[in-house]
């Protein structure tokens, strides 16, 4: 009991720790890609780590008291409780304690000490930001939620390990004809989550300098990129549960540790893919403004959305 | 002795009332009589099957009362779900006069007497067991609302109250008559119900009725004047408590006056009947308008009227299913309602107490000076957004349950969108009232008002940890319906689709904070004003006339996208409405000429025509 | 209960009496003419609570004056009915009469007026015989003639005329009614017309009922013959009109009662009333939706409770009778407490609270909120129309009572709060008293209820 | 029956009664109004008058010779209804000169000063 109980603990620290390992990993990337693209050279891929590591050795950190310092806290504090609540590759480690409602709402824990943080902050930029990336969350999360209302009512489950479940071998919800076009635009609101462009509207540094980031320095700069970047893995992580089965192509009973091993590899190459999707939409676009992203996302991404829910409507009325 | 409470009550309001004077001591002694509900619905907790200790037990009551007036008999009876009612009622009632010894200082002997008998009446409501005593009590709770209302002077508030209350009022009568002559008896228990149109149309009648309390769409027009113009304790209880009897009233009509089985007989879809299927549709439709609407207001109270009509829409949903799943989800989301709101409401009191204003856009900064209010609204604010940091997820996330395995394909994302809304308001709150540049000087709030809102808070952080001791409370009601209360213990509960751990949250949250302290605390920090960085040092006075408070027409955008579909609402149509009736009075007037003659030409016409009446017979 | 028995006629000739000696009075002490007027007044009101506690005993108390036998005399029949209208109206002249007590100019004239209205609407109610009826009439209208004109304005005095004008139609109307009945049944006693109306030709009794329809319906502010109203309200002083609305509109629903219930029963008249009730409702009501004069609004109103009233007789049912009893004695109560409080404004209910609740709690009661009278009148009535199944006239009902708590809730809120309208000491007491007299009933609904219910039976019966 | 002989009676008083129906519905001026009512409450008088009438009847007063005499109800009937009449007329009077006295005229305006 007390050794099942510090062996969990200790896999999920270390999942933790990894979630943050790659998610600094693939900021490196994104970098290196966008680089590429723009024919540049652009920073090493593991200038991700490097950066983390400046921003929590500075000498001088800039607080504006007590409501600033709640960002630091839960963004950071709130994005691991999230990822906890996610099956990665097979492995549930908390999920099977909520399911997909809770992490949509988990996710918020992170977003709102960030924006009380920013609110706190004073700067107008900041504010001005934080009311695009709300705008944007109500924007995409239409979309979204229709594909997501779908799916559980489709698998009549609305547990994230037990939607990965019912994908196991290898019979992904992508292969299914709704859930592919409900992929694609469940890829759309990805985009609009990883705040990368074209809806990079609440970041805007050529408009509103990073909005709601302006204030940040030091150590609580850094806890807020840690969220960033930690908030990339959770979110194509989410995509990949949703869509690809989690990246679950391996048995775990029948294989074993062996097992295990593919699956994070597989894992860790489709939220790769994923990312990389995103990352080239970035680096190819440029950006819209808030009116035009909320009218994208609740007039086109979520009419093809509802043609998923009649579509599945009409299977379950049969 | 519920005779004897009723008068007790009934004599201390008086009290209050001839304590004009003295404000303070007149809420001292109004303090003191709301306490009494609240005692009374805890003696009366093993009368409905809980296993509260007996020292809880204050009053010996009896369970049910006869009461004969000489012309009609009141039968009063404490049942499961007036219990749970009345539970809701009288913690909050408590605390909106506690915040209201140190908020009301002009005429607080009248604001106390009507707000006990508001009180008073809602007391007999959830204890009646007869049409007559229900609508009786219905409109003394409705008519001290009015005299409260009238407290604000403002027409218009005045007014939609007055038209809403009374047109709710007809509704509800013309419903319980139509129930009256289809069974032929006043009382609840004694009337066997067919399955019949007439039966589902007065229930029909019925719950329109009870949506004006309820503030669901389109019932919701008074709503945002009312809740916007009077005094916020009164405007905490309203909206925090009254609010509830009319969902109360739903429960009462659709599962235990009619029954479930009379409902169905208008058809079925998935196993829920239509009724409660338009009710439910009729419950997401009024979460979405409420909180698109929120999302526009900048007057603070507006805001919060608005996000109130949003968030009573989730317990439509709920009662519309009717599952067990759906119908503890809808509890429990009056409960969080009840406190959450009720604090907010507050909070905005003690801002206004302190500073003076009640528009977000000149508000700001308050959140360095008011710690303890800011805390209290921020936990509300969970509740409200359904964070999973108070209570307030589990009655979201048990009525997303509830709709997802009925596959309510389109009720459920309309929720969903809608308690994303939820979290585009409540920054507005936070950031506009409490975030960004400090503007006012202010002490924090009095310590009644204080004590008041950390009061409300409490439950919902309670309930967060151990929402299964929410169940356990539920459970009586459900059974009373013959449902089955569903799977928990202490802090789970679960499915048939997943389950829910409050343990694991928990748990997950302190060591994922405990992640973010050790990084928090690996570097000192130094604190400086916020004027110091973005001024980058040039000295702040320059920047005086300058806000740098970004909270007027903050969701700019988004008013700019939806004010076009929100621009003829359902405020127009009843305008329209009431356009027509006058356009009819007018008509009725234009026959008074003035002009003897013409009176004298009715006379000769009335004869005629009735002599042709004869002669036609 | 009973300590002596009073003869009915002794509530008529009491003030008549007094009434012409009044002159003397006010010969002797001009100032002492208010108080003589008051004393008469109270000491007919007692009388009329002595005749109320009778006829709880004793059932219905006949009375024959000048020495011949009915059919051919003069009979006084008093019934439930009649003792609490006689009951209600002295009570209620008497409070209403203390209103007038600051009047600087209190004049002989007026207090002899207001003596003789009191008695003969009295007389209506206490009456049994149709001719008597008549005279009481017409004395009741030449009485209130001269109160609607005593404000000596211009708009009294046309709204006065515009009264005596359809107040004479209708009582020739009420006289050509009487000669048909008198030339076909040679009485005019309640009683003989009521036991031999059926050997009248149909056509001379529905004549018959044509004709006092429409003279007591003038009176009776019944639709279509109700021109009058609204002017004259309007024009008169506020104290007038609500002795008007107290006093003579209830004797004419008494009249009305008595001949559909009575006089003429047959179901085509229930029928018409039923109708000419819900179009005086509806007719009034929306009238006074967008009425700015508040008298003028309340005159509205008074219309459409008569309306109310009406279609609570037309129902012929035991319950009904009880609802219509219960909205007189409300219409009586509170509408004469509006009219007094009319010039009252909004801020009088924050700045003077005992006068401004006792203005709401009138309000409520005509709009029909419990437990005041007026919320039993229209429960049993609404109850009675269930019974039946007359839905289309409960949501009649229902709308009137919408449109009539929107008007209120306005007349109630007018004024910016800045007005000074005092009201004088006298009009502050009537209203309170009226108040006390609504809080009474609302508290103790039985007091009401077991003679209304007498009423009920005695009228069903056919009786007074 | 008698009835046969009142119909000229009846044919009078209708025409009364007509006559001053449409003056009060057509006149403004009180006086002409007034005289209106008058007349109609004339043609009821006859009206009941009539009524009692029996052929070859006399005044119904006692004078020792018993013979057969009209009845006496609607003489007293009329009686009344004529001082009524009378005292109606007297107070319309009165408040029309008063009328008179506030406005400087006696026709009630076209359009009534208190109306809707």
């Amino acid at each position: 009991m007390v050794m099942n109980i510090i062996t969990s603990i200790l896999v999920m620290s270390g999942m933790v720790a990894l979630g943050f390992a790659i998610g600094m990993l693939f900021n490196g990337i994104a970098r290196k890609v966008v680089a590429r693209i723009h024919n540049r050279v652009g920073p090493p891929v593991y200038q991700g780590y490097i950066d983390v590591f400046k921003l929590f050795s500075k000498k001088t950190n800039i607080s504006h008291g007590w409501i600033f310092d709640l960002a630091a806290l839960f963004s950071v504090g709130g994005i691991a409780l999230t990822f906890l609540f996610l099956p990665v590759a097979g492995v549930s480690m908390l999920s099977g304690e909520g399911d997909l409602f809770l992490i949509l709402y988990l996710i918020a824990i992170p977003a709102l000490g960030f924006a009380l943080g920013a609110g706190a902050s004073g700067n107008p930029n900041a504010a001005v930001g934080m009311m695009r990336a709300l705008m944007m969350m109500l924007a995409y999360e239409l979309p979204i939620a229709m594909v997501i209302v779908a799916m559980m009512v489709y698998y009549n489950t609305t547990s994230l390990a037990g939607i990965v479940a019912m994908q196991s071998n290898l019979k992904w919800a992508i292969g299914i004809p709704p859930f592919l076009i409900g992929a694609l635009v469940a890829d759309m609101a990805l985009q609009g989550m990883l705040m990368e462009k074209p809806f990079d509207i609440p970041l805007a540094p050529h408009e509103i300098a990073t909005g709601p980031l302006v204030e940040f320095g030091g150590k609580h700069l850094g806890s807020i990129i840690l969220y960033k970047m930690m908030g990339t893995v959770v979110e194509t992580t989410l995509f990949v549960d949703l869509f690809l089965g989690g990246g679950v192509v391996l048995n775990v009973n029948q294989f074993g540790w062996f097992a295990y091993l593919v699956n994070f590899i597989v894992w860790f190459v489709l939220i790769l893919v994923v990312f990389l999707i995103a990352v080239i939409i970035n680096a190819v676009f440029p950006r819209f403004r808030i009116e035009q992203a909320l009218k994208f996302y609740w007039k086109y991404d979520a009419l093809v959305a509802l043609f998923i829910l009649f579509w599945i409507f009409s299977g379950v009325m049969v | 002795m519920l005779v004897e409470i009723f008068i007790t009550m009934l004599i201390l309001a008086l009290v209050a009332a001839a304590l004009n004077k003295y404000p303070k001591i007149s809420g001292i002694v109004t303090f003191f009589a709301s306490l009494i509900p609240f005692l009374v619905v805890i003696s009366w907790s093993q009368d409905i099957g809980l296993s509260f200790p007996q020292f809880l037990k204050f009053f010996t009551l009896e369970k049910s009362l006869n009461y004969n007036i000489g012309i009609a008999t009141f039968m009063l009876k404490i049942t499961p779900l007036g219990w749970f009612f009345l539970l809701l009622l009288a913690s909050a009632f408590p605390m909106a006069i506690l915040f209201s010894i140190t908020f009301i200082k002009k005429n607080a002997g009248g604001f106390y007497a009507a707000m006990i008998t508001s009180m008073i009446g809602s007391m007999g409501i959830l204890l009646a067991q007869d049409i007559l005593s229900f609508y009786m009590f219905w409109e003394i709770m409705s008519w001290s609302i009015l005299a409260l209302v009238m407290r604000s002077h403002d027409k218009k508030a005045i007014m939609s109250y007055l038209s809403f209350g009374v047109l709710s009022a007809m509704l509800i009568l013309l419903g319980i008559m139509l129930l009256y002559s289809e069974t032929g008896t006043f009382v609840f228990s004694e009337m066997g119900f067919m399955a019949n149109n007439t039966t589902l149309i007065a229930l029909s009648l019925l719950v329109s009725g009870f949506a004006v309390k309820g503030v669901l769409v389109p019932m919701h027009v008074w709503a945002p004047y009312v809740y916007s113009r009077s005094e916020e304790p009164f405007v905490a209880f309203l909206s925090g408590g009254l609010s509830k009897l009319g969902y109360f009233a739903m429960i009462l009509f659709m599962y235990s006056v009619v029954g479930i089985s009379v409902l169905n007989s208008w058809g079925t879809f998935r196993d829920v009947s239509i009724f409660g299927y338009t009710l439910a549709f009729i419950g997401a439709l009024t979460a979405f308008i409420g909180t698109v609407l929120a999302i526009m207001q900048d007057d603070l109270r507006k805001l919060l009227a608005y996000s109130s009509i949003g968030q009573l829409g989730y317990i439509a949903i709920g009662i519309g299913i009717g599952t067990p799943l759906a119908m503890t989800g809808a509890l429990f989301q009056a409960l969080n309602h009840t406190f959450f709101k009720s604090a907010l409401f507050l909070a905005a009191g003690a801002v206004y107490y302190r500073t003076g204003k009640w528009k977000i856009s000149e508000l700001g900064g308050l959140g360095y000076k008011m710690p303890f209010t800011f805390l209290a609204v921020l936990f509300a604010i969970f509740a409200l957004a359904g964070i999973p940091i108070t209570s307030g997820f589990a009655a979201k996330w048990l009525l997303y349950e509830a709709a997802i395995q009925k596959k309510f394909l389109f009720i459920t994302p309309i929720m969903l969108i809608a308690g994303v809304g939820a979290f585009l308001y409540s920054y507005k709150i936070l950031y506009g009232v409490f975030l960004g540049e400090p503007r006012h000087n202010v002490k924090e709030a009095p310590l009644s008002q204080l004590a008041a809102m950390w009061l409300l808070v409490l439950p919902l952080i309670i309930f967060l940890i151990f929402p299964g001791w929410f169940v356990d409370l539920t459970s009586p009601i459900l059974k009373w319906y013959g449902l089955m209360p569903i799977s928990h213990t202490p802090y789970t509960i679960t499915t048939s689709l997943a389950a829910y751990n409050t343990l694991a949250v928990i748990l997950a949250l302190i060591g994922g904070l405990i992640l973010a302290f050790a990084l928090y605390f690996s570097k000192p920090q130094k604190v400086v004003p916020h004027t110091d960085n973005y001024l980058a040092g040039e000295p702040p006075e320059l920047y005086e006339h300058i806000s740098m408070h970004a909270a007027s027409k903050y969701y700019e955008p988004f008013d700019e996208v939806f004010y076009p579909f929100f621009k003829r609402g359902a405020e127009m149509c009843w305008m329209a409405i009431l356009k027509f009736v006058k356009i009819l009075g007018e008509g009725a007037r234009a026959i008074y000429t003035g002009i003897v003659n013409d009176y004298s030409i009715y006379i000769l016409i009335f004869f005629l025509l009735l002599v042709g009446w004869w002669l036609i017979w | 209960m009973v300590m002596f028995d009073v003869p009915p006629v002794l509530l008529i000739a009491f003030p008549l009496f007094f009434a012409f000696l009044a002159p003397l009075i006010y010969y002797l002490s001009k100032k002492s003419i208010k108080f003589y007027t008051l004393g008469v007044l109270i000491l007919n009101a007692i009388l009329s609570y002595f005749l109320f506690f009778r006829v709880m005993d004793e059932g219905v108390v006949y009375e024959q004056l000048s020495g011949f036998y009915p059919p051919v005399g003069i009979l006084l029949a008093v019934g439930y009915l009649g003792s609490i209208l006689a009951m209600l109206i002295n009570t209620l002249a008497t409070i209403n009469y203390v209103s007038f007590f600051d009047e600087k100019s209190h004049s002989l004239r007026f207090s002899m007026l207001y003596m003789l209205v009191t008695a003969s609407s009295t007389g209506i109610v206490v009456t049994g015989d149709l001719f008597n009826m008549f005279v009481f009439f017409e004395i009741t209208a030449v009485g209130s003639y001269g109160l609607l004109a005593s404000k000596g304005t211009k708009r009294s005095y046309e709204g006065a005329i515009k009264y005596i004008v359809l107040g004479s139609i209708g009582s020739s109307f009420i006289l050509l009614g009487i000669a048909t009945i008198y030339g076909y049944l040679k009485t005019l006693n309640f009683y003989d017309i009521a036991a031999r109306i059926s050997t009248m030709p149909i056509e001379a009794k529905l004549m018959a009922f044509t004709f006092l329809v429409i003279g007591i319906g003038v009176e009776a502010e019944i639709f279509p013959l109700n021109g009058w109203v609204p002017d004259a309200y309007q024009g008169a002083s506020s104290r007038v009109a609500s002795f008007m609305v107290l006093g003579p509109s209830k004797a004419g629903i008494y009249a009305i009662a008595r001949l559909i219930f009575t006089l003429i029963p047959f179901s085509d008249g229930y029928e018409l009333a039923l109708i000419l009730g819900a179009l005086t409702l509806l007719i009034g009501e929306l009238a006074a939706l967008n009425q700015k004069d508040v008298k003028r609004m309340l005159a509205y109103s008074s219309i459409g409770q008569m309306g109310l009233i009406l279609i609570a007789l037309s129902l012929h049912s035991q319950i009904a009778l009880i609802a219509a009893v219960f909205l007189i004695v409300n219409h009586a109560l509170a509408k004469s407490l509006l009219f007094l409080g009319s010039r009252n404004y909004a801020s009088g209910i924050l700045k003077n609270p005992v006068i401004g609740a006792s203005i709401f709690i009138g309000a409520l009661s005509i709009i029909g909120m419990p437990p005041f009278p007026g919320f039993w009148g229209k429960w049993y009535l609404i109850v009675d129309m269930a019974h039946n199944g007359l839905w289309f006239m409960i949501s009649v009902i229902l709308f009137a009572a919408i449109v009539e708590a929107v008007y209120y809730a306005r007349f109630l809120f007018r004024g910016t709060g800045n007005e000074k309208v005092t009201l004088l000491p006298g009009e502050k007491i009537a209203i309170i008293s009226l108040a006390v007299l609504l809080v009474i009933i609302a508290l103790f609904p039985f007091l009401l209820y077991n003679p209304a219910s007498n009423a009920a039976t005695s009228f069903l019966g056919g009786g007074p | 029956m008698t009835y046969e002989l009142l119909v000229p009676i009846f044919i009078v008083s209708t025409a009364l009664i007509s006559i001053g129906l449409y003056g009060v519905m057509s006149k403004k001026n009180i006086l002409k109004i007034i005289l209106s009512l008058d007349l109609m409450d004339t043609g009821v008088n006859i009206l009941i008058v009539a009524m009692g009438y029996l052929p070859g009847g006399t005044a119904p007063i006692e004078n020792g010779n018993y013979k057969v005499y009209v009845d006496p109800v609607p003489q007293a009937l009329v009686l009344t209804a004529i001082v009524i009449g009378v005292s109606v007329t007297a107070l319309a009077l009165a408040i029309a000169i008063n009328y008179y006295r506030k406005t400087g005229t006696i026709e009630l305006e076209k359009e009534g000063v208190m109306k809707w």
